[in-house]
């Protein structure tokens, strides 16, 4: 338990998927100007992920490895991916409108967004199938993973959009305008996030 | 609960100043428009002559006062010029014949009942002497008499140099107190409560003991800090009500009314002579002695300047009213009009905005803003245009008052930009309702 | 559009990192040491070639309706090979490059090149094209990584330079130093490219008492900021 | 005549200025950069002197390299250097230290576009990138050497990080008057806490924050059985209580604003000393909370009082 | 119909193809990839074990720390180790000769922050050759690196692991 514990948080603070480990960067940047549509990208965000390793997690082990068919991985995974992204489209868009009608937009950005591609290769990666560790111990692990993963994007989703909140209205110098000055205000948030390295193992060790 | 506001340095150098009567200028030019609400009609030509007391401008629809001649002679020329609120209108130019003949027509209204008060209220040219120029009348017309509450005289006086209403209550206390008498008997409130600041010692007592004669009359002595007089921070620290957003004072059975306005009705009531002359307080640094005056309304500022002791040094600006909300005159031609309470000449030192920097985020005006509101981000959501940011920070509540330019370190210009981004705003609901 | 016009507006004027800030993960995160952004950039390119040639010639075959999900399975294929090909003859790159790799799939540049040009222009325009942009790309990930690992790391390709590998600034190799050093480029790039931000005009135009100051008396938060840009 | 000045009301303004009230922090951190002469003998002198000349010279070319108005006569930049130095070890390396000025003032005060409107704490996010960038002498301390010996004197560890080892923390008294290794001006408490007291009363800086942030590490400190007064007095804590987490730019203006950061900023702290890699917290906390300030301005912003009812 | 079975039929074919390509260079390249890392993992293990030729992995209870273990031609062993350093974890390799001298060390991945821990677990730094020839006796005199000491320790108690699991390798043999 504590193991999962400190999977999720590690995932939001240390290894956090934007901020040090720069998978998600072009949503990061373009959908992170309003903080509701922060708040929906990143929500679409974590609900894909966990829907796409609840997926790609058993294909992985029970279909791909056992068939020696691991090279077709990034394959199937990216169609599995673009399959469920369009599928949760359209319940979602028969079903229940309204979260449609406020998630709706951000999830066709989602199929090409590398930090959901990237989540569920490194579940397979990172938390495998082995003799000493059964299948559905690395599937708990992954669905962790998945759920801090995506926790930690919205954080940063978050606390970004504040900071750009702020340089709106700043008289930033004309060639920093725009996409630049917010690089910049990336480093520094980034930077603040560094000052987690230990607190979580420690905390649960 | 307690308001914010500022410490202002009082400068009351004039308090115990008893008025000096100016003597009759050569000219006087008096504008139609010295009240909010239409301008008042032109009702004499040129070449006609005119008495102190006569009507030479009628008022035009509902919000508007007519406009009485403050002088004796003859109507020289009707003139157009331009008004302290920066529009043109018209004014009427006479030349006094010195002689400050009284118009026949001059004598106490007959009042009977509510309809008739007003009525006598609003021939007499009353509006509001506490600064905003507001007709008189148009406020004690209330369709509802059961849900008035009370009538806050206005006697606060919070602006630096500003004596004028001192005096009234020092030197005129029976005629606040016919005032009281009138408005009691028509509009028939529960209570009066006159607010004071507590740095006017010797009005305080006046009117304690005016209380002491009249039931239901209480005074409500105030802590001095600014802007203890504006309407909505008045209220709530007589009644303890809040004015909702876009309401009057009425919304919450409340009337207010300045103490000189209040003074004036009662003199009216017992003369019949309308608003023609002012009490004015003279004072500033480009002033040589500071002191109390009255003057005909239309008499100019450089006239006034002149006969109460002229100018230590040249005058760099001038304004209508105290430094705190008084607006600077375009030129020392300008007259004294009915509102006018005050001049305040400066010299060039005090005259000199100080230099203005940029903002340090020190948060001085918005915890300093009675109302509480954040003039820091007005202006960033002015600068970038967002009427829906403007909105949920309320600028259309502010008052102007100045405190957040006063206290601002860095000298911002936040009333104006305050002013801009009500007008900003105001365009746009305006063009939200065309469609 | 001449063919050589077609290959380098990918490298400066429609560079796809710099002015069309695409594939920013990569980007920053390949660009540690000039060897990974060689690696990494050279990958890129080569999947782009191939995913340009081989959409322009299937473009008159794959229909519209699955255009999307065949560009994708033919642009997954060719990550793996190249993926394959990379572990099995440089699998010190393989190792460097990490998740990076097979995460081409997803760099917006490839899909985006598919969509606007592969699908619309002949196999040699688009071969060039791919190039191109591969190159851009390369480029733009060779100048960041020359950057940080040049001061972050005192070295260059991995030779060490004098001075500076002992007094490194390894900030730059780090997280946030890949954010800052690619603010600095494209800032960079602002700065000479000639597109220059609008201004906004504030004003007089609005004020309810623009008569009586004459439009001069005060300086208001408007003027100051134009006259600060 | 001549013409008449016309302007907009109010016509009377506070004889403060943004440059008195700077000077104020300058005058306030006097105390403790005596101290740290004292404490660490002259090259403290030369990294201050570095700091500051940097940091002025940086906004200078700045902002005519931008054509903007020059902002330095508001002495901001001076503060910056000031606390920038007094956040580094004593043996810095002088082109370290410039370094770390120029990214204060132009990457994170100048770029976001001058005083006022930078989000993070220029002098906290410099020490950061120095702490990340120059790990080995930003982590040098040596012992008190007095003034004029030589600073290559005994190498020593900071009381916090001498705790971490398990090592004894110097004397409550030691740590009172900074009498123990650490960085320039953070050691000396006494010091800082006059200084903080002189803003308190020049009513520069208001009691919530610096009360919120030592108040939360007191009571932390406690509930996690350490030794409250040395926690209290060891590490940055008063310079950041006093003088970072009052920073007008980056920190909310409101009351319970000024609360909620000075309460994070504790929380933060703590969980880094306790369990963190490094032995100290409070730059970390202060720049995590500058992030986010935006929210807690918003949250905190006051209803108008008046009128805010109706709509 | 014919405009519903032609755009699956070429995205079927697509697959087909794709695949098939796949299926033939992953036939082609998987005895080269995994001849690469072996001989990487040779390579490695030469590296801290000078003059051997051929590993063999050694079938013992691993002592905490000590992820592989194997046994040299020449007598010697190679264990792979796992430590929590500064940073995070810190994985090495270490050559144990014969005798229970050091023969070698080198570091697989590391955490540590450059500057201050680097100078402990980098292999150019030359802590490591500090203890070459060292055995489990006197090891422990190898000075820690000023201000990484954390560093320090956490490669020490990687190598305690290493003795450990001689002991218990010599003792299986
Ligand atoms: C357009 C307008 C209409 C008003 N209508 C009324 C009214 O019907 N009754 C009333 O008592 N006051 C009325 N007032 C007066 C205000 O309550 C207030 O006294 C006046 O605006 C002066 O405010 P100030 O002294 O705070 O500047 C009105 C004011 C304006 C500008
Ligand atoms: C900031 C501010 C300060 C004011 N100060 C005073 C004051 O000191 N005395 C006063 O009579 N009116 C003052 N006023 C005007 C009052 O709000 C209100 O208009 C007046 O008392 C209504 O009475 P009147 O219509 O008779 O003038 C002030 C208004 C504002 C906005
Ligand atoms: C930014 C930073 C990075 C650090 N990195 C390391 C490190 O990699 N290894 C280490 O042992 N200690 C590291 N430390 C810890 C300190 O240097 C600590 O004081 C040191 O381990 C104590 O060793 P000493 O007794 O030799 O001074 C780091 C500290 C800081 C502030
Ligand atoms: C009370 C107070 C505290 C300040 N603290 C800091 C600080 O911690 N770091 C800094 O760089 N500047 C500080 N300054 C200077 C200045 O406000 C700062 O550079 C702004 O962030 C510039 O926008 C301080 C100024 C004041 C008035
Ligand atoms: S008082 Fe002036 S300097 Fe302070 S926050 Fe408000 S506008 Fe900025
Ligand atoms: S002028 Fe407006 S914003 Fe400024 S203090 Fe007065 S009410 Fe508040
Ligand atoms: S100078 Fe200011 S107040 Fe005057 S017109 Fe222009 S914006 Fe309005
Ligand atoms: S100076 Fe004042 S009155 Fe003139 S335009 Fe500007 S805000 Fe309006
Ligand atoms: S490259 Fe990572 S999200 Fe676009």
């Amino acid at each position: 338990m504590t193991k999962l514990i400190i999977i999720l948080l590690s995932a939001v603070f240390i290894n956090n998927y934007v901020l040090s480990r720069f998978l998600g960067i072009c949503p990061f940047l373009g959908v992170s100007k309003k903080l509701d549509s922060a708040t929906g990208m990143s929500l679409a965000v974590i609900f894909v992920m966990l829907l796409s390793t609840a997926v790609t997690y058993p294909i992985q082990f029970y279909l791909l490895e056992p068939n020696n068919l691991g090279f077709l991985q990034t394959i199937v995974f990216i169609l599995v991916i673009a399959a469920l992204v369009q599928l949760v489209e359209i319940i979602l868009k028969r079903y229940i409108p309204s979260l449609h009608k406020s998630l709706g937009v951000y999830l066709p950005l989602i199929t090409t967004n590398c930090a959901v591609l990237g989540v569920t290769i490194l579940n397979v990666q990172d938390y495998p199938v082995t003799e000493t560790t059964t299948f559905w111990w690395g599937f708990a692990q992954s669905m962790v993973n998945s759920l801090g993963s995506g926790l930690g994007f919205f954080l940063a989703m978050v606390m970004f959009s504040g900071v750009r909140s702020v340089i709106e209205g700043s008289d930033i110098p004309k060639s920093f305008k725009g996409l630049p000055v917010t690089l910049v205000a990336a480093a520094i948030t980034s930077l603040s996030f560094l000052g987690f390295g230990g607190v979580i193992e420690n905390l649960f060790a | 609960m307690k308001l914010h506001g500022i410490k202002v340095p009082h400068k009351k150098n004039t308090a115990n100043c008893v008025p000096v009567r100016l003597s009759v200028p050569e000219t006087v030019r008096i504008p139609m428009s010295m009240h909010i609400g239409k301008p008042a009609k032109v009702a004499v030509k040129r070449g006609d002559t005119v008495k102190v007391g006569q009507l030479i401008g009628e008022a035009d629809g509902f919000i508007s006062a007519p406009v009485h001649s403050s002088v004796s002679g003859t109507v020289a020329k009707i003139e157009e010029m331009t008004l302290s609120n920066g529009a043109k209108g018209q004014c009427v130019v006479i030349d006094t014949d010195g002689e400050q003949a009284v118009f026949e027509g001059v004598k106490p209204p007959e009042v009977h009942d509510l309809d008739s008060f007003t009525e006598a209220v609003r021939q007499s040219g009353a509006v509001g002497l506490g600064g905003a120029g507001f007709p008189t009348f148009v406020k004690l017309s209330v369709k509802d008499l059961s849900k008035l509450d009370a009538v806050v005289i206005n006697a606060a006086e919070c602006e630096p140099y500003i004596t004028s209403d001192t005096r009234t209550m020092l030197d005129k206390s029976d005629d606040i107190m016919s005032g009281i008498e009138a408005v009691k008997k028509y509009l028939q409130p529960n209570r009066f409560i006159i607010g004071i600041e507590k740095n006017k010692p010797g009005a305080i007592k006046k009117m304690q003991e005016l209380a002491s004669q009249s039931e239901g009359v209480e005074v409500k002595v105030l802590p001095s800090s600014y802007p203890q007089g504006g309407e909505k921070v008045l209220v709530f620290n007589t009644v303890g009500k809040i004015i909702p957003k876009g309401g009057l004072p009425l919304d919450v059975g409340v009337i207010v009314i300045n103490v000189t306005t209040l003074a004036f009705i009662g003199s009216y009531l017992k003369t019949g002579m309308p608003l023609v002359n002012k009490c004015v307080t003279v004072d500033g640094s480009a002033v040589k002695e500071p002191k109390n005056v009255i003057a005909p309304i239309g008499m100019s500022i450089a006239d006034v300047l002149e006969q109460s002791g002229g100018t230590k040094s040249e005058v760099a600006k001038a304004l209508y009213g105290g430094p705190m909300m008084g607006l600077a005159v375009p030129s020392l031609d300008s007259p004294i009009l009915k509102n006018t309470n005050a001049i305040t000449a400066m010299d060039i030192k005090e005259a000199t905005p100080p230099k203005t920097t940029p903002c340090i985020r020190c948060g001085a005006c918005l915890n300093h803003c009675p109302l509480r509101l954040d003039p820091r981000e007005i202006a960033r959501a002015y600068k970038l245009g967002s009427v829906e940011d403007l909105q949920t920070l309320h600028v259309d509540l502010c008052m102007e008052c100045g405190c957040c330019s006063y206290i601002c370190p860095a000298h911002r210009p936040l009333v104006q930009t305050n002013k801009l981004a009500k007008a900003l705003l105001r365009v746009n609901q305006a063009k939200k309702e065309g469609k | 559009m001449n063919t050589l016009q077609n290959f380098s507006k990918g490298l400066i004027k429609e560079n796809p990192v710099l002015v069309l800030v695409l594939g920013t993960c990569p980007t920053l995160a390949t660009s540690t040491s000039v060897t990974n952004a060689l690696g990494m950039g050279a990958a890129a390119t080569v999947v782009l070639l191939c995913s340009n040639i081989v959409i322009s010639a299937l473009r008159k075959i794959i229909p519209d309706k699955v255009r999307i999900p065949c560009y994708i399975v033919l642009i997954a294929g060719f990550v793996t090979a190249v993926q394959m090909l990379v572990k099995a003859f440089a699998p010190a790159l393989d190792k460097s490059l990490g998740i990076y790799l097979p995460l081409i799939v997803v760099n917006c540049i490839i899909l985006g090149r598919a969509e606007m040009f592969a699908n619309k222009n002949k196999v040699f325009d688009s071969a060039v094209d791919g190039l191109g942009m591969g190159a851009g790309f390369t480029l733009a990930l060779v100048l960041m990584a020359t950057v940080r690992e040049v001061f972050g790391n005192g070295t260059f390709m991995g030779m060490s330079i004098p001075v500076l590998s002992d007094n490194h600034i390894s900030i730059l190799t780090m997280a946030p130093g890949g954010f800052f050093v690619f603010g600095l480029l494209i800032a960079a790039v602002n700065k000479f490219s000639a597109n220059k931000p609008k201004k906004k005009e504030f004003g007089c135009a609005g004020c309810p008492s623009a008569e009586i100051c004459g439009k001069v008396s005060c300086n208001p938060p408007a003027k100051e900021a134009a006259a600060n840009d | 005549m001549n013409k008449l000045i016309s302007s907009v009301s109010p016509h009377f303004h506070t004889p403060r200025t943004s440059q008195g009230i700077m000077l104020d922090v300058i005058i306030a951190l006097c105390p403790a950069a005596i101290a740290s002469v004292i404490i660490f003998g002259w090259r403290s002198m030369l990294v201050i002197g570095v700091c500051v000349l940097t940091c002025v010279l940086s906004e200078y070319l700045f902002e005519k390299l931008c054509k903007r108005e020059n902002t330095i006569s508001d002495l901001s930049a001076v503060v910056t250097g000031i606390l920038l130095a007094f956040n580094l070890p004593v043996t810095i390396p002088v082109w370290q230290a410039v370094i770390g000025s120029v990214a204060a003032i132009i990457v994170v005060k100048q770029l976001f576009g001058g005083i006022g409107q930078n989000f993070a704490n220029p002098a906290i996010t410099a020490r950061i990138i120095m702490l990340v960038a120059f790990s080995g002498t930003m982590t040098k301390w040596v012992s008190p050497s007095g003034f004029f010996t030589d600073v290559d004197a005994i190498a020593s560890a900071t009381p916090l990080a001498a705790e971490a080892k398990g090592a004894a923390m110097p004397s409550y008294l030691d740590l009172f008057l900074g009498n123990h290794g650490g960085s320039l001006g953070e050691t000396c408490a006494l010091a800082l806490i006059i200084g903080g007291i002189y803003l308190l009363i020049k009513r520069v800086i208001s009691w919530h924050t610096p009360v919120a942030f030592l108040g939360t590490v007191a009571v932390m400190s406690l509930i996690c059985g350490k030794d409250v007064l040395g926690q209290l007095l060891s590490g940055g804590l008063m310079l950041a209580a006093f003088f970072m987490a009052t920073d007008y730019a980056t920190t909310p203006s409101t009351k319970w604003g000024k609360i909620i950061f000075g309460i994070g900023c504790g929380l933060i702290t703590i969980l880094i000393r306790f369990w963190g890699n490094y032995p100290e917290g409070v730059s970390y906390s202060i720049l995590i909370m500058n992030i986010l300030t935006p929210y807690i301005s918003k949250l905190t912003r006051s209803k108008p009082l008046i009128g805010g009812g109706k709509q | 119909m014919k405009d519903i079975i032609k755009p699956i039929a070429v995205l079927a074919g697509i697959c087909l193809v794709v695949t098939a390509v796949l299926a033939y260079i992953n036939l082609v390249t998987s005895p080269i990839i995994s001849a690469a890392e072996e001989a990487a993992a040779e390579q490695a293990k030469m590296e801290v074990m000078p003059g051997a030729k051929s590993f063999e992995a050694v079938s013992i209870e691993l002592p905490e720390g000590v992820t592989e273990a194997y046994i040299a031609d020449n007598g010697g062993y190679v264990f792979m180790l796992s430590t929590k350093g500064y940073g995070g974890e810190i994985k090495l390799i270490c050559g144990v000769n014969a005798d229970g001298s050091v023969a070698g060390i080198s570091t697989l991945s590391h955490k540590e922050t450059s500057g201050i821990g680097s100078k402990v677990v980098e292999d150019n730094s030359g802590y490591r050759e500090n203890f070459y020839g060292k055995t489990a006796d006197n090891y422990s005199e190898v000075d820690a690196v000023t201000g990484a000491t954390i560093s320090s320790k956490a490669y020490k108690k990687a190598l305690d692991g290493a003795f450990e699991a001689y002991e218990l390798a010599k003792e299986a043999k």
